[in-house]
């Protein structure tokens, strides 16, 4: 019978003057999988690092099997039996894939660390999970979702009672989510206790067994998915009723007059194959592919922050040259990175100073932004963006991951580009933000802006693109337009069915 | 805002008082002042007076050090400038001239430090560690290895005049104080140093140049240190090539991670890492007129600045705001923390 | 190859190539002899830059063990002029300069504070420490410390490979079996990747940054003993900025000072670039005092410039 | 004989002084037509035992050396020795357990200096009642050590001369001046000093302005006697601002050549110790003309 494995009871936090945690509870039992479910900034996060001992606790008790438990940090969590994986991917870059999977733990002959052994059984845990990846290879040249995936390796491989993943799918595609699930539900099954943060209200119900809800970090209420419905969460989590249906299929719009932006047989050597592309002002592009397709291979090429070695550029039908992101900017381009914590964010700034930085670069040093306009700015977009943040002082690192996200799209909306090129830019957004960013997409699009963007979610890409882009192992394959922007098809094209019939 | 600001530069402001407070018990005058000469006379004015060479160096060495770098070669540029100058004067070129070349030989030195860091993307401690070497090499071979004394009332004036009753070599630093500030602060300089020295990566996709801001750091730095090597020449009216800044660099490094520039790049405070240029010169001429015998130096500067680690150091910082907490609590009042969550 | 290796690897393609060049202009330099020297002479150097490359690799960095090595060395003098037998001595300055490695590490970690500042107060409390033994050069004259000076073996072609030569190649063999085959090494480059992230992972924060310090002391306090060898004598100033020496000559070997990249045999290869261009200035013997300044730096300027650029490009062609 | 090949490890060029040496050095093996290979060890002992070292790799005929500290030459100088390639010290002493190891040493005795500084001191004031600071050399180094020691001795036993003060000011004039300050301001505004004794010229030259921004006049309300004897010095004696110096010559190679050769042509073992002259100059010596002679030595 499933007992009561972990208990957090009257569990409180407080960062200088704003409570994030405010004697919230949650039961976990054995062998189920529990959400934790919540707007951005709701909490999440914090209470799993309280819970891992990564903050220390202002009030409230931990019980592990009846017993309290006191984990002063994340390895003692560890020592107990309790592996997590934390929001941002937090493992070291700089380390290969086997050292960081076996960090701490490394088999030893003779008191030395084994690397064969490591190596070997680094490859064995790969390739359960279908990940073909060298072990020796150094993890900060992999993608993000590569990174990603492996963090979960790791913490499933050290958890013995326990299993945390704070939004873990973030940056993995329908494939990698559902191999996810089934190893979560393997674990499950062994009779561990997992908890699983996520946005996507199509995996909690797909794979949990009972959820709670934070709001403002307040414990809400705690559920039964198999009993509750998904409004019924939505509720909970925004203490409103979400106003709009969120997959609402926008009417087509025949994107029309001169492009934009275009690119003639752009290229680079050992990242994308040359491609043409066009965007009218007005137009939504959608880019689809799996991961490692190109997909930000191409944002970056379009941006200039990688140099393109073939074809040219056109904005407006005139040539420019795209010698890096400052040329980029300069024609009117604005990029939102994939990797938030090491290309977005600056962390240590303000969310003031991180939302003018872009319009402040392309200002010139000598024509500094008056205080009050920054504030101006930065309140704005706070508003507009629904950005939680006590202050718009606060250093950006300390805002929960969601927001970090939104600021950094108000960076690029505060310059007015004319072209905008958005990679991931709803991962880690909640449900209401992302109907939000959806619809400033759409709002956007009507005001005659040009948008390239790049996403996993093939139901939130088919909303707002009038075409898409399906990419494979690096090349573009081409568009599909009309009635073939669905995620079916689009599913089809990646997988190489149809190709030659949307292919022109 | 003021006030949180002023919050912030408590440690350091504390250690400079504790500083302070040690020399006045060794040598009871230290905070006697007089008029002599036209300007202010005492301990304390020694203090500003022989600070300012450190200064000088920290303000340029903050900005460095604010975008993840460090200037190792500031000593051997003081001394190239200090020979130039003195060089030129006893050749018979106008003074204008010379102080104008002295100056552009540090801009030169920073734009080469700039372009080793930001073009060839050499580690900034190795890159500077070249002129720190050559350029001392450099000053000697301008001066042929020995002190080149000169005689000119312009640069006598610079080492040892005053004006507004305070030692010129004060007043210089404390211009250039604000007009670096002013520069970093009024422009938008400051905001891109900082996201340079944060995130390079983010900030060059935000559109910040890069190169051009690592550059204009190592180039204020390079114009500091040219005036600190004309102070430091002038004070003795004569170039010491062998000597002139000799490991300034480090009592500069060490003036701006007082003042609470992490050395790791991002927010920075030139006032702050003028007070610690402060506290370390407090700490020199302390020594000095306390006659302990000159063993004892090192040993002495020690332990003064483990005491202003731990009086600086975070964890200090948490203990006193538990001891409060704990007696908030004792007498009954709510603890801040409890208070708050009930406004949220 | 695995790219990681690929620096070093241009690192001792670069020494290879500037030996090459210098021994067709000076035929004396391919002796062993001149081998041996260069092996014998850096060797203390050496021994404190394993303990730096650690250090660097963790993303600190240690400004003490300069002093370290001169308190270590006036510390012999002084006790054994006093009629103190040497190996006893020996030990318990090592175990002194471990102990101060660790308080300085300790105050890293617990005061939160810039190694930068804790080492440099430890750089003065250690020279200070001298001139309260001794402000006086120190010889040491025991007959149990010319045995170990005594052993050597003598190579074909006039070298010796010295004892203190044989003490830094074993240092640096243990230095790399530390840092790529044990746990500590892999917490160091771990600490030096991320340290927030180390710490999420489990990684004992607090034990390997006091670790780290004190086997950098520990070193400078063998590199000390092997200067006392090298120079029959305690001095108080004695290998004063040997520490930015070492700092160079890890940075040179290919170190990132950001802390996580690097190799501990990258730094044997940044302390013969190093010997390698003092021995060329000395072959030379024509240089000012100033030239020779200069010419260290520009012969400094070229290797970096070089290695830098043969990593680029060839790591562009292994990308493929 | 003729193009005879020898090394000189030089300390450094830390000051004046030293440039002056190695000047005066490469002058003198020029006249004799001498291949002199000059290695600067920036001040460290490591780099001069590399240097002989390597002098002995090469083969040189003859090594001079500069030593920058008394002790730890035995094993290298044992290494020349078994390559018989005579060693000649320069300027400072060496502490050995075996004399065999160099051929001779030319240099001042530092300890005399010290005292000669001391008596001219002694025999200014009489029986007047005197306060000396002192500004001592670099903390550890052999001058510094050695200047002080005969300054002491030769102020022992006259009670009315006092040390009141003593600093270090690192043999620098930036140091020199900024101790003095201090010592002004910690005695009495500078009425309690009668005299300040520097181990080098460099830091009197220091002094003696810190004593005139002060608005004191050196030379008379503060008496300056320092060693070393260089251009800047008689500079400031022809103005009557220092009194006196104690002169340490830079020409040590010329009779380091001399022994030398006398001794690669027939052998002549030289004394162990050749030692240079203190003079005492004080303002009655012309300091004008003594600079003027002063100038083509490489001051
Ligand atoms: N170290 C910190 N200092 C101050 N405030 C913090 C800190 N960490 C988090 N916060 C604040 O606590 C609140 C909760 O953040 P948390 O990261 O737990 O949210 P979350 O529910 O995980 O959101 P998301 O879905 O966006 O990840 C936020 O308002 C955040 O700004
Ligand atoms: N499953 C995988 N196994 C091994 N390597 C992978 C895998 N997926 C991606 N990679 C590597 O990650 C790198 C990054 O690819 P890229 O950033 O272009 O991906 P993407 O199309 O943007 O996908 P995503 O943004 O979802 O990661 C590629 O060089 C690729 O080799
Ligand atoms: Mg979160
Ligand atoms: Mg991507």
């Amino acid at each position: 019978m499933p007992h009561d494995l972990l208990a957090l009871r009257e569990l409180t936090k407080t960062f200088a003057g704003m409570t994030a945690l405010d004697g919230v509870d949650l039961t976990l039992r054995a062998g189920e999988i529990h959400a934790l479910l919540g707007e951005n900034g709701a909490g999440k996060s914090t209470l799993i690092k309280t819970l891992t001992g990564v903050y220390r606790r202002d009030g409230g008790r931990i019980l592990l099997d009846g017993a309290e438990i006191h984990p002063a940090d994340s390895r003692q969590a560890q020592a107990l039996g309790i592996g997590t994986v934390y929001q941002e991917v937090n493992l070291l870059p700089n380390l290969s894939v086997a050292e960081n999977l076996f960090l701490g733990r490394q088999p030893t002959r003779f008191g030395l660390t084994d690397g064969r052994a490591m190596r070997r059984r680094t490859a064995e845990l790969l390739r359960a999970y279908g990940l073909a990846v060298d072990p020796a290879a150094a993890l900060g040249q992999l993608s993000v979702a590569v990174q990603q995936l492996v963090a979960i390796i790791r913490a499933v491989d050290v958890s013995g009672k326990v299993l945390i993943l704070d939004e873990p799918t973030a940056s993995l595609d329908a494939a990698e989510v559902e191999m996810l699930f089934a190893a979560m539900r393997t674990l499950r099954d062994r009779g561990l206790a997992i908890v699983f943060v996520t946005h996507f209200l199509d995996q909690v119900f797909a794979v949990c067994d009972r959820a709670t809800v934070l709001r403002n970090g307040r414990l809400v209420g705690e559920r039964v998915i198999a009993e509750t419905s998904r409004m019924d969460i939505v509720t909970m989590m925004l203490g409103r009723e979400l106003g709009e249906a969120v997959h609402e299929r926008a009417p087509a719009r025949a994107a029309a007059g001169e492009p934009r932006v275009a690119f003639r047989r752009f290229g680079r050597r050992r990242s994308v194959e040359p491609f043409d592309l066009e965007i009218r002002p007005g137009e939504a592009v959608g880019v689809a592919g799996l991961l490692g397709s190109g997909r930000t291979e191409t944002a970056r090429l379009v941006f200039g922050a990688d140099r393109a070695d073939t074809g040219e550029a056109f904005v407006d039908g005139k040539p420019v040259r795209l010698a890096n992101p400052r040329a980029a900017i300069r024609a009117g381009f604005g990029y939102c990175p994939e990797e938030r914590k090491v290309e977005g964010i600056v962390g240590d700034l303000s969310v003031r100073e991180n939302i003018v930085l872009a319009l402040q670069a392309r200002r010139g040093w000598a024509r500094p932004l008056r205080m009050r306009e920054q504030v101006r700015i930065a309140d704005r977009f706070v508003e507009a963006l629904d950005i939680r943040t006590t202050d718009i002082e606060k250093p950006i690192r300390l805002l929960s991951g969601g927001n970090q996200q939104k600021a950094i799209l108000a960076r690029w909306l505060a310059t007015e580009p004319r072209f905008l090129i958005l990679d991931e830019p709803t991962r880690g957004i909640d449900v209401g933000a992302h109907a939000e960013i959806v619809r400033l997409i759409e709002r956007l699009c009507e005001d005659g802006m040009a948008m390239l963007v790049i996403s996993s979610e093939l139901d939130e890409i088919t909303t707002y693109a009038g075409r898409v882009r399906v990419l494979r192992d690096r090349r573009h394959l081409g568009d599909l337009t009309g009635e073939d922007v669905s995620p079916g098809a689009i599913m089809r094209t990646i997988a190489g069915a149809g190709v030659e019939g949307t292919h022109r | 805002m003021r006030l949180s600001r002023l919050r912030s530069a408590l440690p350091q402001l504390l250690a400079l008082a504790l500083v302070l407070g040690v020399n006045a018990i060794l040598f009871p005058s230290f905070f006697d002042l007089s008029f002599r000469n036209d300007r202010l006379y005492g301990p304390l004015i020694d203090v500003l007076n022989r600070g300012a060479p450190v200064m000088l160096l920290a303000i340029g060495m903050t900005l460095v050090i604010a975008t993840k770098g460090v200037d190792l070669s500031v000593g051997a540029t003081m001394a190239i400038s200090g020979a130039v100058a003195a060089t030129l004067t006893v050749a018979g070129v106008p003074i204008p001239l010379v102080i104008l070349a002295a100056l552009g030989v540090g801009l030169l030195c920073g734009l080469w430090n700039g372009i080793l860091v930001a073009v060839l993307d050499i580690q900034p401690i190795i890159a500077t560690l070249i002129l720190m070497v050559a350029g001392r090499g450099i000053a000697q071979l301008v001066t042929s290895g020995f002190i080149v004394t000169f005689n000119d009332p312009v640069l006598f004036f610079i080492g040892s005049g005053s004006l507004l009753g305070l030692p010129m070599p004060v007043v210089i630093a404390l211009a250039m104080a604000v007009l670096v500030v002013l520069l970093v602060r009024r422009t938008a300089l400051g905001l891109l140093i900082e996201a340079t020295g944060i995130n390079r990566r983010a900030a060059a996709l935000a559109g910040v140049d890069a190169k051009a801001v690592l550059i204009a750091a190592y180039m204020t730095s390079g114009l500091c240190a040219a005036v600190a090597g004309l102070i430091a020449a002038a004070d003795i009216r004569g170039a010491d090539a062998n000597n002139a800044g000799l490991w300034l660099e480090l009592d500069a490094i060490l003036a701006v991670v007082i003042g609470g520039t992490s050395l790791m790049g991002g927010r920075f405070s030139i006032p702050l890492a003028l007070v610690g240029a402060l506290i370390i010169q407090a700490m020199n001429t302390g020594i000095l007129l306390s006659g302990f015998p000159p063993e004892m130096n090192l040993i002495l500067k020690a332990v003064l600045i483990a005491l202003i680690l731990v009086l600086q150091s975070p964890a200090m910082g948490r203990l006193t705001a538990l001891l409060a907490a704990g007696r908030a609590r004792e007498t009954g009042t709510a603890a801040p923390a409890a208070a708050g969550s009930r406004k949220v | 190859m695995n790219a990681r290796f690929l620096p070093l690897l241009v690192t001792i393609a670069v020494f290879a190539v500037a030996f090459a060049l210098s021994a067709v202009q000076f035929p004396a330099m391919l002796s062993t002899r001149v081998v041996a020297n260069l092996l014998t002479d850096n060797a203390f150097l050496g021994i404190v830059a394993v303990g730096m490359t650690f250090v660097i690799l963790s993303g600190g960095i240690d400004l003490s063990v300069g002093s370290v090595i001169a308190f270590t060395g006036v510390f012999l003098a002084v006790t054994i002029r006093d009629g103190q037998h040497p190996y006893p001595m020996i030990l318990a300055i090592l175990v002194i300069a471990a102990l101060f490695g660790a308080l300085m590490g300790a105050m890293i970690h617990y005061l939160e504070t810039p190694p930068f500042i804790v080492t440099l107060a430890g750089m003065f409390l250690a020279r200070g420490g001298c001139y309260l033994l001794t402000t006086e050069s120190v010889p040491i004259d025991h007959p149990a410390f010319d045995a170990l000076k005594g052993i050597f073996w003598r190579i074909p072609g006039g070298g010796r490979l010295t004892f203190v030569a044989m003490v830094m190649l074993a240092v640096f063999a243990l230095g790399m079996l530390v840092a790529h085959k044990t746990r500590f090494g892999t917490y160091v480059y771990a600490l030096g990747g991320d340290r927030t992230s180390a710490e999420l992972m489990g990684v004992p924060v607090a034990r390997v940054t006091i670790g780290i310090y004190a086997l950098s002391s520990l070193l400078a306090g063998v590199a000390g003993v092997v200067f006392a060898l090298y120079t029959s004598s305690g001095y108080s100033l004695a290998t004063v900025g040997v520490e930015l020496d070492a700092i160079a000559a890890v940075v040179i070997g290919g170190t990132l000072l950001t802390g996580g990249v690097g190799f501990v045999a990258g730094t044997f290869v940044g302390i013969l670039i190093s010997g390698l261009i003092q021995t060329y200035i000395v072959f030379d013997g024509t240089l000012s005092s100033w030239w020779t300044k200069i010419a260290i730096g520009i012969l400094l300027f070229a290797f970096i410039t070089l290695q830098r650029g043969l990593t680029k490009r060839t790591g562009l062609a292994a990308a493929t | 004989q003729d193009g005879m090949v020898v090394g000189f490890s030089q300390v450094g060029s830390e000051s004046g002084w030293r440039a002056a040496e190695t000047a005066v050095t490469r002058q003198e093996a020029e006249k004799r037509g001498i291949d002199l290979k000059f290695a600067d060890a920036q001040q460290k002992q490591e780099n001069q035992i590399k240097a002989i070292r390597s002098f002995v790799a090469q083969g040189v005929d003859a090594i001079l050396l500069a030593p920058v500290v008394a002790t730890g030459w035995d094993d290298v100088l044992e290494e020349a020795k078994e390559a018989e390639i005579p060693v000649i010290l320069l300027d400072r002493n060496i502490e050995t357990s075996d004399d065999d190891l160099y051929l001779t040493a030319v240099t001042s005795d530092q300890v005399h200096e010290g005292k000669v500084a001391g008596d001219y001191l002694v025999g200014q004031v009489g029986s007047k009642p005197c306060n000396v600071v002192e500004l001592q050399g670099t903390t550890g180094s052999s001058p510094a050590i050695a200047r002080k020691k005969g300054f002491e001795e030769a102020i022992a036993g006259h009670d009315n001369v006092k040390l009141t003060r003593s600093q270090t000011g690192d043999f620098t004039r930036t140091k020199g001046k900024e101790v003095m300050e201090s010592f002004i301001k910690a005695e009495n505004g500078g009425k309690d000093i009668c005299a300040v004794y520097a181990h080098n010229d460099d830091m009197a030259v220091g002094a003696i302005q810190a004593i005139k921004e002060a608005g004191l006049k050196p030379g008379s309300d503060i008496m300056v006697v320092s060693i070393d004897a260089v251009p800047d010095i008689f500079a400031a004696m022809a103005a009557g601002e220092a009194n006196a110096t104690v002169e340490l010559t830079p020409n040590m190679a010329g009779p380091a050549f001399d022994a030398l050769e006398a001794y690669k042509k027939d052998g002549t073992e030289p004394k162990k110790w050749i030692q240079t002259e203190s003079k005492l100059y004080t303002q009655a010596d012309d300091p004008k003309a003594v600079m003027e002679s002063k100038k083509g030595l490489g001051y």
